[in-house]
């Protein structure tokens, strides 16, 4: 009996179409799990953007569909096809997990679905994935560790290690590193691993005691950044050897790490005291609307719906003109609260990459890291 | 008797004309379960009818995934017809090597020994360039030859006769002399040894047998999602099909299908917008809620419901 | 002197530094019961274990009719014509008593391969399995779930699992444990009808029942025999009744 | 690696496996006395880290005293916690098939981290470390050891030293162990053995909330931080015998040695080696370290 109302309820759900008069957004967002503040920062910065615009993109009125991912690739693809099959949305807009990235790629690509992913960085989604319906509004993994690169080097430090999790993020943004960093004259002596999500760093700290670098890059993000920042100041390694990292080693962290973060640099796209009137007005309305300052992720989001805003403006509404869609979108500029950026021929943000160092909760700004540097977006055939 | 043939005829009747009336989302979702119900059903051989616990049945499930895509990449073009067997055989044969040294263990160092070797299958796709690392790889394409399985119809047809052969091989498995000594191995398998049985073999042939199905669940998901991810053989995988079994009710090979379609069909209608509106994104609390009710309830799983029934019904008659 | 089934010739057994079983030698001729009785941790039960190739001796040799069976494997001995109880149920309480003896009588012909073949179809297994419930008296209970015997039933039941593998030895750990004196009564008349062409090995405390259907009967103390005999040898010996029967 | 490296690393090894050995403590006595296979021990864990951070201000505001009164708080709490769980959920699984026990520890895990996202957050938070314990030793040339890891440590010790003296020497501990070998006995003693159960899953509670609580300063509390260390656990419990506190120390310390030094000197291979470690052990020896009667 239970299992009949389940199965019509399923039924239901499989087979409802709706009028097509509404623009149907499907947020593919983690709700639970480790991402899951992510997944709402993310959500937040795309309305806000949309409300921003009266609710409305191009004429059209929005309506969400919203799944959790639970950032599982295992249940991506299943995910991503309810958003496609089920409720026929008319664009995607996901997600932070890079291996769920993955699977809704390759989804967007066999359907044509509009696809804008927000967060995850996995270099292939611009590169041997990348489609004329597929947009990234955040980075490579590649990007922040190139920009890293060229700053440690130019400070003259010339013997670098660099540790992070033994995953696909980490060795992509150690390579854009090394290859930064190795052009400017410095050697990565060492690259320490430690295995996706271990935080028992203590015997990784002690090689980089006993092999004395002159510097340390890292790559961690969430609970590991934290503990990592943290353990390396206990170890007293931070008074003796600088630690650089890819931004999100102290984005949305801040406040667990407390002081032990406190002078850290770190690269990325956003930085929290731009202080720029574009950023400025965005960050208002943003704590206005949520009572929270926006983040990165927030302003991922908020830059997802701008870029979908302006291919829709181009092909008014229809999203079935796909081509017009994507010449649009890569010849605009989009004005993105972290600065004006446009997207490369791989659809990937050709950005500004801010140094920034860590001033009691914020990420104030240095100055520019890397100025409009793009992704080489490697096997990428469009 | 009857009427367990009944209901099986009912599902695999429904199952074979849900694609008359489903879209094409419809057609995804139940694909996605008839595969969660053959990996269930392998698992089920274990636990249900040899009362061996494996937790990492991932594994198997996984290296099917994993061989299908690495076959495909490695040789163009290739034919279903020895492209599924080959990653069945993969998977089985994993299984055998696995069973072999863990089958020396009992109970709960059983059920960590399998752990142990499921892991080490995952670290091995997860930390080495072997397939595609951390993020996972895609299968070059869809096996066209001599079944185009980029049709969804066809797709669904295969799945759906893998399911019923499945079903079948097995519901013959454990009538025969081989199933039923599986059965006493689970009731008791010191007086299985008295009486004559050598029990290892029979335990070794039920995990290999067992890793094999996981391996062809593997192939079909692989093939449906056209890529694979190291996450496919984590433990939580391991954990969330010991669970279907568990919610349908061990010991029944319908348990292991009614089990599959449950903790779908759960998992639809907690996560659904329309019933829960904007705390649908809690939807976790109201499947462990349900979860922790039916252990609590349920003795014998969702296959006992009919038997609690008939129990209170005779209960009030007396 | 008919002929001997089971022999075994200085069984030892240590754990860590106790002897549970010390230098046992022992010989079942056919037809013959043989009781071992001895206090609790006498290590009779260990030699029922020994014996049937459940636990690894020490020491020493079993044959098993006029062959060294010592480095096989419990199936393996049970297979060339061994069986045996358990002192607690060992019963399938799931089955009934009919699948209880048919899987007992499927050892001898396992035909494991032919998995498409219903288990039933073996007609020869069937056969066995329902003359083992006759002889052993359960034929009226065939059908019923074995969990739902008596019992008494229940240890009948053993005795038909064991009859069903056809075996020339019998060892029989306590098969009157916790018997009222009518199952008691019933268990002894099917043992006895039991005794011709096999061997019997009976591990019993019921001094009564063992002093009346015995042939020989074997004391042991310690793990260690201290007199085999005759039943009227052994009430008269001297150490016996000091050892054991002074205590009554 | 040079012998002063060397050394530093078996401190870490050492202190790692002391971590490990307090998460796990708990679940080896549910585990061990109760045959209870406890998938929420992580949640546990989980919980006592939020309660680490979220009731150090409410505890602050009402009885002053900081981390230390935050954790006797925090240590009632996860007793009467674990005493109404038993009491509402596990008591009537007893005389169940083991897999049900399993099915509704899996469905509190749900429960837990939901409820744990609804009443908190998900973000990622710092808990402070003491005052009292704020300090560091040098160590070697350019590294120093925080106070707190040694205060960490030193709780474990004691944890273990406390749980081997009341499972060995008192009359509650010979009841607690009679009962996990023989239920029917210690019932027909005169002993409520109900009541037993319930202390001994509080207790195996009460020590995973303990272990969140201490190694929050060290950890930070991040959600999904319950899950990592379930797997880990459990291999912590089974390497060393199920239900033996002398090899689930074992234990901790093998698996905190076979990682420490797997990092440094196999990198590519540091995940693999404990399930390597485990597999290895089971094979030689398929009861673990300490097999319990």
């Amino acid at each position: 009996m239970k299992l009949a109302t389940l199965a019509l309820a399923a039924l239901a759900l499989a087979t409802g179409a709706d009028a097509q008069t509404k623009l149907k957004v499907g947020l593919m967002l983690p709700a639970t799990g480790t991402y899951a503040a992510l997944g709402t920062a993310i959500d937040n910065g795309f309305k806000l953007f949309v409300t921003e615009q009266g609710g409305r993109i191009a004429g059209r009125e929005i309506e969400y569909v919203r799944v959790d991912d639970e950032s599982d690739p295992a249940k991506a693809t299943d995910n991503v096809n309810k958003l496609i099959k089920r409720d026929n949305v008319d664009v995607i807009v996901g997600t932070v997990h890079s291996g769920v990235a993955m699977a809704m790629a390759k989804a967007a690509k066999d359907s044509g679905t509009l696809l804008i992913v927000p967060n995850a960085g996995a270099d292939a989604v611009t590169g041997p994935m990348c489609a004329p319906n597929i947009f990234r509004s955040s980075f490579s993994n590649w990007q922040p560790g190139y920009a890293m690169g060229e700053v440690v080097a130019k400070k003259g430090h010339k013997k670098v290690v660099t540790i992070t999790w033994k995953y696909a993020a980490g060795d992509e943004s150690v390579r854009g590193f090394k290859e930064a960093f190795e052009k400017g004259g410095g050697t990565v002596v060492k690259e320490l691993n430690l295995p996706f999500p271990n935080v028992e760093f203590q015997a990784l700290l002690t090689e980089i005691a006993a092999t004395k670098p002159d510097a340390v890059y890292t790559f961690f993000a969430g609970g590991g950044a934290v503990k990592f920042v943290k353990d390396y100041a206990a170890a007293g390694l931070k008074k003796n050897i600088p630690l650089y990292g890819a931004g999100f080693i102290t984005d949305g962290t801040l406040e667990a790490q407390g002081a032990d973060a406190a002078g850290l640099f770190t690269t990325l796209h956003y930085a929290d005291s731009l202080n720029t009137p574009r950023d400025n007005a965005f960050r208002l309305s943003y704590a206005k609307t949520y009572k929270l300052q926006p983040d990165v992720y927030a302003v991922q989001g908020y830059d997802a719906a701008q870029i979908l805003a302006i291919g829709l403006a181009a092909v008014k509404g229809d999203v079935s003109k796909k081509a017009e869609f994507a010449a649009a979108v890569e010849k605009a500029k989009i004005d993105s609260p972290r600065g004006p950026f446009t997207l490369s021929k791989s659809h990937n943000p050709v950005q500004d990459f801010y140094l920034r160092e860590v001033s009691g909760k914020e990420n104030k700004l240095v100055g520019v890291a890397s100025k409009a540097l793009a992704d080489p977006g490697k096997g990428c055939r469009m | 008797m009857f009427s367990r043939l009944v209901f099986v005829g009912l599902v695999f009747a429904g199952l074979a004309l849900w694609p008359l009336v489903a879209g094409a989302y419809g057609l995804d979702l139940v694909i996605k379960i008839m595969i969660a119900a053959i990996f269930a059903l392998s698992l089920e051989l274990l636990v249900g009818a040899t009362g061996l616990v494996c937790f990492g049945q991932a594994a198997f499930f996984g290296i099917g995934a994993y061989a299908a895509a690495l076959l495909m990449a490695r040789f163009d073009g290739a034919a279903l017809w020895w492209l599924l067997p080959a990653a069945v055989l993969c998977a089985g044969l994993y299984a055998l090597a696995v069973g072999a040294l863990s089958l020396r263990t009992r109970g709960v160092y059983f059920i960590m020994v399998t752990l142990a070797f499921a892991q080490m299958a995952y670290y091995v796709v997860h930390d080495t360039p072997l397939g595609g690392g951390t993020d996972g790889i895609y299968l070059p394409g869809v096996p066209t030859a001599p079944l185009d399985l980029g049709k969804p119809l066809v797709f669904y047809g295969l799945t759906l006769a893998s399911l019923a052969l499945v079903f079948g091989v097995l519901g013959l498995l454990l009538r025969s002399p081989f199933g039923r000594a599986l059965a006493g191995i689970k009731a008791n398998e010191q007086r299985m040894r008295a009486t004559g049985f050598s029990t290892y073999p029979y335990k070794l042939a039920a995990f290999a047998v067992s890793g094999a199905i996981a391996g062809l669940a593997g192939f079909l998901f692989a093939v449906k999602d056209g890529f694979v991810n190291p996450e496919l053989l984590a433990w939580h995988q391991s954990g969330s099909v010991l669970i279907m079994i568990i919610l349908g009710g061990l010991g029944h090979l319908r348990g292991a299908l009614i089990g599959a379609f449950a903790l779908a069909l759960l998992e639809e209608f907690f996560k659904s917008e329309a019933v829960w509106g904007s705390f649908a994104k809690h939807w976790h609390l109201g499947l462990g809620l349900t979860i922790i009710l039916s252990a609590a309830l349920l003795p014998k799983g969702l296959v006992g419901i009919p038997q609690l029934w008939r129990d209170r019904l005779e209960a009030r008659g007396e | 002197m008919s002929e001997v089934l089971l022999r075994c010739e200085r069984l030892t057994r240590r754990w860590g530094g106790i002897v549970a079983v010390n230098e046992v030698s022992l010989a079942l001729a056919s037809g013959e019961v043989h009781a071992v009785i001895g206090t609790n941790g006498a290590g009779k039960s260990t030699l029922i274990n020994l014996l049937s190739g459940e636990i690894a001796p020490s020491a020493g040799v079993v044959e098993l009719l006029g062959q060294d069976v010592s480095a096989w494997s419990q199936p393996r001995r049970a297979r060339a014509g061994l069986g045996r109880s358990y002192q607690r149920n060992t019963i399938y309480p799931g089955f009934s008593v009919f699948e209880n003896c048919r899987l007992a009588a499927q050892a001898r012909r396992p035909r494991a391969w032919r998995w498409w073949q219903s288990a039933l179809a073996c007609e020869q297994t069937n056969e066995a399995a329902r003359a083992a419930a006759q002889r052993a008296g359960l034929t009226d209970l065939l059908d019923r779930s074995a969990g739902l015997l008596s019992h008494g039933q229940k240890r009948q039941l053993e005795i038909a699992m064991c009859l069903a593998t056809a075996p020339r030895v019998l060892l029989l750990d306590e098969p009157l444990a916790g018997m009222g004196a009518e199952e008691t009564e019933r268990m002894l008349a099917l043992l006895a009808e039991l005794r011709a062409g096999q061997a019997m090995l009976l591990v019993e405390h019921d001094m009564d029942a063992v002093f009346r259907i015995a042939d020989r009967i074997t004391v042991m103390v310690n793990g260690a025999v201290i007199a085999s005999g005759a039943p009227d040898a052994v009430r008269a010996n001297a150490d016996v009744q000091a050892a054991y029967l002074g205590g009554h | 690696m040079d012998f002063a490296s060397f050394l530093i690393q078996c401190l870490n090894a050492l202190q790692y496996g002391l971590l490990l050995f307090l998460v796990a403590s708990g679940l080896t006595l549910i585990f061990g006395i109760m045959g209870v296979i406890n998938l929420a021990h992580g949640s546990f864990y989980m919980i006592g880290a939020y309660m680490a951070y979220a009731l150090a201000p409410i505890v602050e505001s009402t009885f002053g005293g900081g981390f230390f009164s935050t954790l006797v708080v925090g240590l009632v709490l996860s007793v009467l916690l674990g005493y109404l769980l038993e009491w509402a959920f596990f008591s009537f699984l007893y005389e169940r098939e083991h897999l049900q026990q399993v099915l509704m520890t899996y469905g509190l895990i749900l429960v837990f981290e939901e409820l744990r996202s609804i009443l908190v957050d998900d973000q990622v938070h710092g808990v402070a470390v003491p005052p009292l314990l704020a300090g560091s030793l040098p160590l070697g040339e350019l590294m120093s050891y925080p106070v707190y890891r040694l205060f960490v440590s030193g709780v474990c010790l004691l944890l273990a030293a406390g749980m081997y003296l009341v499972l060995t020497r008192t009359r509650l501990g010979m009841m607690i162990r009679a009962g996990a070998s023989n239920r029917e006995m210690v019932q027909s003693l005169g002993i409520d053995i109900k009541f037993l159960y319930r202390l001994v899953f509080a207790a195996g509670v009460a020590i995973a909330v303990l272990a969140g609580m201490v190694a929050a300063p060290v950890s930070s509390v991040y959600p999904g931080m319950g899950n990592t260390v379930l797997i880990v656990c459990f291999v912590v419990v089974v390497i060393g015998g199920i239900g033996s506190i002398r090899g689930a120390l074992l234990a901790a310390l093998l698996i905190g040695i076979v990682d420490t030094f797997g990092k440094v000197l196999l990198p590519s291979a540091a995940g693999v080696l404990v399930y390597v470690l485990m597999a290895l052990i089971l094979l030689w020896r398929p009861d673990g370290l300490f097999k319990v009667a």
